[in-house]
């Protein structure tokens, strides 16, 4: 898929019938946040066209056969030991490796290191919170290569040139905790932090304040408190891409649910959920719901035939009694989502202005801060549907906030 | 209300279609304090009536010869001279229902409706135009707070205009009596007349 | 000492028992119109309160200085509501000047004053009542604090009503004349205080 | 192969309105188990009717408005309760269908239904039933327990004649009330309930209580027996807690509690009625959209400032 990124989708640069090898591009990146498109899999390609996503509108996708020779493309520049090598090269290594946030923003990594004048960074942090329900992708991660996760970020640290490290996990994986600890002891500058379980610790914003202390100004990004957040997930990309000069064309995800024996894969970029339940033995039960990501943020999918993007670090299945969703009842005011609301908001409040469709009125009510957690969504004891609606009302105000900028 | 109506619409208006309390809702306070009693809302309806009939006449007369930036002081003084008229006839005549409605008859001059119709009617149209407005808007007040009267008479004390009618067992509601039961009535009577304009209007908008 | 305290009683009882709004039902007009925002409801209690504790002194002193010698006690409806019409008009001027926030936000609920009931309410219920100058003016202040805590509160009733999912045919002045009705029976909590 | 398309999150707790109203049917039992007790067999009908009367009157008008019918979310169920357990033990029946009438119709439905009236419903219809009605809502009877038919003897509450109760009797019931406030134990046993099922939250019971004890005590009477007196323990668990007409913010809360708690010392020493509750907690429920809109939670990532202008 063109579209795996937060930006706009590259655009493909093979025909139907070409032979592609591993980790060959497949498309051009476009635009400021573009990142380039591999091909996951050796073989031919047998179609360039629309292909069903996750989004509501079909994007652009390279469908290529799988000839199962894995032979890598040439042309590949690994720069061998992350402490010794040129630190200007690791940011473009990055950008051509095509990693984007693997915690499900998919947002471009080269520009979120892209320090702008007067900006500073003074620490990393390693998102292996994880606080997302039914996920244990990055927990394997964590326990399976966390040498690789110490490179990545020191590959970071070293092209900012950052004194601190820390990579956060929460207190529900002490193995992985141990892991890491033995992995990060003698890197100079890389600490683990142990967290208390607490959901939506995972998120950006929460994860900043309760590390370092800091919090995000309204509409400011993280740089501006002088912290980048990274998933442990991308750590390990960007070793991967600055020592072996591999670019990101596969990634641990966990398949669960329904299914026959749920498990964590690593799974090429672009295999089909068909093919991926298939793997663990197929659906256990009817699928009321085929969910990309986990049970508080995912995406539901259209069909199993969807592609596995960069970001997607779950596929879980719902049988159709969970699926179901019930229907609304009126709002009894319990202030539960407020108490749950971990930025401060009034959900209830939003609602109405959302029903109302009162746009001014919901951005003046700091909407725009909701960082769509779903935490007021499960608490509502009258199941009002708040974050659908808080997501439609944000994408319809920086579309708005678009259109006026033109 | 520029064109020429008959007098029997004009008071037909002030009755049904314009009805100051249920319509309009001007005049809320009398309204709520005075209809305790079928009687006492009788009392201050007619005065009110008086009072509308001969002051929109006076100013429909005069209407030419008040200056535009002193209307309203003007209007004033002319309604209160009624009302003080009203005041020592009621003093002389009905002290029981004087002393019932109280503080509320020098409070006819401050009576939305009649300011209202003053300045909304009087000032435009002739004479008798605006005197048959006067009895409409005021037969029309004084139908909205005896019908609100009674009712609450007759869940507070089991009677209308003194006469029991509730059976003896009953136990009046002493609620109803009281200011909190004078604003739920008088919502509720408002309720009910807009549901029932609204079906109205439904069945016009739906067979028009 | 016990000036201090009947004069609190006197308050408790202007503003809580015998509020002008709950229990002597003077001013429901600007009360059920004026009271959809709390903003505008504020800042039409505080001019109403200032509008009736001046218009009392000034009544006050008419009735005892000029219409009692001439003895035309009659004339005291005609007399009270003009003093006011010209105070509504003074204090316009002022507000203009001084505060013009404040005057845009009353806006066209200034002249509504003239015609409040509450505040030539205030100003008979003085004689009636055969208050002294001082609590005369106590009578104003109190009451028109009354009416604005009331008047506050029931601004703050409708602003949380706009989010209920209200019948059709009470939208507006019925439901707001029904949650009046509840909060009179709340206040009836307050009968006997002072 | 179809698939739902329901939006994030994918899962839900457990407690749905119904979950929560069912609980707190469940606290009520050992009141009315205890009401049962002490009044004997009238008691049990009183409260039959006015729960039957309550959810009667949701169904028809959400019948004849058009609206989906949801009775089965309890909640006209628990109002009507509360009404039938506010009224004395000797009252007619007709005040107990006339009470959940009026609170089902006009505080509830005429407002817009569940979550849309501002006052308690249970509470305004004892606000209302007592102005009605006083000497009916007054007429406090000692308990005859459930054996003996002896007609009622009548008796002044607690409040009215401090000390002439000893404390266990106050803790135990055996005084006359209204049905729901005799036993305390009872009381207490529902509250430990709805904690533990965290319907709701101590906050607002203990500190309504608390300040009670403070005010009580600085106007110079007995705390320890003002707070078991009256129906200021039974008010505070299962009337000032209810979700509809209580501030959001836990902030809110506090102030809207400490409101009651000062309100119910003032109204009990100075008003002329012996119960402040009720009344305590109205007025508060007035004031909570006025707490609510001056107690805003501060939004991560903005500086302190109370936001005065929006809702």
């Amino acid at each position: 898929m063109m579209g795996m990124h937060l930006g706009a989708p590259s655009t493909p640069c093979v025909q139907k019938g070409d032979k592609v090898k591993l980790g060959q591009v497949i498309g051009t990146p476009e635009g400021f946040l573009g990142l380039p498109v591999h091909a996951s899999i050796a073989g031919e390609v047998i179609d360039v066209g629309p292909v069903q996503g996750l989004g509501a509108t079909p994007g652009i996708g390279v469908t290529i056969k799988n000839d199962y020779s894995d032979e890598w493309v040439e042309g590949l520049e690994p720069l061998g030991n992350v402490e010794t090598c040129p630190k200007e090269k690791i940011v473009p290594a990055i950008k051509n490796a095509g990693i984007c946030g693997m915690g499900g923003a998919s947002f471009p990594t080269h520009v979120k290191f892209a320090v702008k004048e007067g900006q500073y960074c003074d620490t990393i942090i390693l998102n292996g919170a994880e606080c997302e329900t039914h996920l244990t992708a990055d927990h394997r991660l964590m326990l399976e290569n966390s040498v690789r996760i110490v490179d990545g970020l020191r590959a970071a640290m070293r092209a900012l040139d950052v004194k601190k490290g820390i990579i956060a996990i929460e207190d529900n994986k002490p193995d992985a905790i141990e892991a890491m600890r033995k992995a990060a002891n003698g890197r100079d500058g890389v600490e683990v932090r142990p967290l208390k379980t607490k959901y939506p610790q995972g998120g950006e914003k929460q994860l900043i304040q309760v590390v370092t202390g800091r919090e995000v100004p309204t509409k400011k990004l993280p740089l501006d408190v002088h912290v980048i957040v990274l998933n442990v997930g991308t750590a390990a990309a960007i070793a991967d891409a600055v020592i072996d000069g591999k670019p990101l064309i596969s990634r641990i995800t966990t398949v669960t649910g329904h299914v026959n024996n749920p498990s964590n894969f690593r799974i090429r970029i672009g295999t089909i959920a068909e093919d991926i339940i298939g793997e663990c033995g197929g659906y256990s039960e009817k699928p009321g719901k085929i969910v990309f990501g986990g049970a508080m943020t995912g995406m539901p999918a259209p069909s199993d035939l969807i592609p596995l993007a960069k970001a997607n670090n779950g596929v879980v299945v719902y049988n159709e009694k969970e699926a179901l969703n019930l229907e609304e009842s009126p709002c009894i005011r319990c202030g539960r989502c407020v108490e749950a609301c971990p930025i401060g908001l009034n959900p209830y409040k939003l609602k109405y202005l959302c029903d109302a469709d009162d746009l001014k009125a919901a951005a003046e009510a700091d909407i725009m801060d909701c960082v769509v957690c779903g935490s007021c969504s499960y608490i509502c004891p009258a199941h009002r549907f708040l974050t659908p609606a808080f997501k439609n009302m944000k994408d319809k105000i920086t579309a708005e906030a678009r259109k006026k900028r033109g | 209300m520029a064109k020429k109506k008959s007098l029997g619409a004009i008071v037909k208006n002030g009755l049904l279609s314009e009805n100051p309390t249920f319509r309009l809702v001007l005049g809320t306070c009398p309204t709520l304090a005075v209809t305790t009693s079928a009687l006492n809302g009788i009392g201050m309806g007619l005065a009110a009536t008086f009072v509308l009939i001969f002051s929109n006449l006076i100013v429909s007369l005069l209407r030419k010869f008040i200056p535009d930036n002193v209307r309203i002081p003007s209007f004033i003084v002319i309604i209160s001279t009624f009302v003080t008229i009203v005041e020592l006839v009621m003093k002389a005549f009905f002290p029981a229902l004087n002393s019932a409605l109280g503080v509320f008859i020098p409070l006819i001059v401050v009576n939305c409706i009649i300011l209202a119709r003053a300045e909304a009617f009087a000032s435009k149209n002739g004479p008798l135009a605006s005197a048959a407005d006067g009895l409409g808007m005021g037969l029309g007040f004084t139908c909205a707070i005896t019908l609100i009267g009674s009712v609450r008479e007759l869940i507070g004390n089991g009677s209308i205009f003194g006469f029991q009618i509730m059976p003896a067992g009953y136990e009046s509601m002493l609620l109803i009596l009281m200011p909190a039961g004078g604003f739920l009535i008088f919502g509720l009577a408002l309720g009910i007349f807009n549901a029932i304009t609204m079906k109205k209007e439904g069945k016009e908008g739906a067979n028009a | 000492m016990s000036n201090v305290t009947n004069i609190l009683l006197f308050m408790v009882s202007c503003v809580l028992t015998h509020n002008f709004i709950f229990s002597r039902f003077l001013g429901c007009c600007p009360f059920l119109g004026v009271s959809k925002k709390v903003n505008t409801a504020a800042s039409m209690g505080l001019a109403v309160t200032l509008v009736m504790t001046m218009a009392s002194l000034i009544t006050w002193c008419i009735y005892h200085f000029i219409l009692i010698p001439l003895d035309v006690m009659y004339l005291q409806t005609c007399t009270f509501i003009l003093v006011i019409a010209a105070l509504v008009q003074v204090i316009e001027m002022f507000l203009k000047k001084t505060s013009p926030g404040l005057y845009k936000a009353l806006g066209i609920y200034l002249p509504l004053i003239t015609t409040n009931c509450a505040v030539l309410g205030v100003a008979v219920l003085n004689i009636t009542e055969e208050l002294n100058l001082g609590y005369a003016i106590l009578n104003g202040l109190f009451g028109g604090l009354g009416f604005m805590l009331a008047i506050v509160l029931m601004a703050g009733v409708r602003e949380r009503l706009e989010t209920s999912k209200i019948p059709e045919p009470l939208k507006g002045f019925p439901l707001s004349l029904i949650s009046a009705s509840l909060m009179a029976v709340a206040f009836m909590g307050f009968g006997g205080l002072a | 192969m179809n698939l739902f398309l329901s939006s994030a999150p994918h899962v839900h707790s457990p407690q749905t309105t119904k979950v929560l109203m069912r609980n707190v049917l469940i606290a009520l039992v050992p009141c009315a188990a205890a009401a049962v007790w002490y009044f004997g067999y009238s008691a049990l009908i009183l409260m039959a009717i006015a729960t039957a009367t309550a959810v009667l009157a949701e169904l028809i008008w959400q019948k004849c408005t058009g609206q989906k019918v949801r009775i089965d979310d309890l909640s006209a169920a628990v109002t009507g309760l509360l009404v039938g357990l506010n009224l004395p033990p000797q009252a007619p029946w007709w005040l107990a269908v006339i009470g959940s009438l009026f609170a089902i119709i006009i505080v509830k439905c005429l407002f817009g239904g569940l979550g849309d009236n501002f006052m308690n419903p249970a509470l305004a219809a004892r606000g209302v039933l007592l102005a009605s009605w006083p000497v009916r809502m007054t007429s406090w009877v000692l308990p005859t327990g459930w054996n003996s038919y002896a007609d009622a003897v009548t008796g002044a509450t607690p409040l009215a004649s401090p000390g002439s109760f000893t404390i266990k009797d106050l803790l135990l019931g055996n005084i006359p009330g209204t049905m729901g406030e005799v036993c305390k134990i009872a009381i207490l046993i529902g509250f430990l309930y709805l904690l533990i099922t965290k319907t709701i939250s101590w906050r607002i019971p203990v500190i309504v209580v608390a300040v009670t004890f403070v005010f009580s005590w600085l106007f110079g009477n007995d705390p320890v027996v003002s707070i078991l007196s009256g129906g200021l323990l039974f008010a505070a668990v299962f009337m000032a807690t209810d979700y509809v007409t209580c501030p959001m913010t836990d902030k809110g809360q506090y102030i809207y509690a400490a409101g009651i708690g000062l309100l119910i010392a003032v109204i009990r020493n100075f008003g002329n009625y012996p119960e402040g509750a009720t009344y305590a907690i109205l007025l508060m429920n007035i004031a909570t959209p006025l707490i609510d809109r001056f107690t805003k939670n501060r939004v991560y990532g903005h500086e302190r400032k109370v936001k005065k202008e929006n809702g």
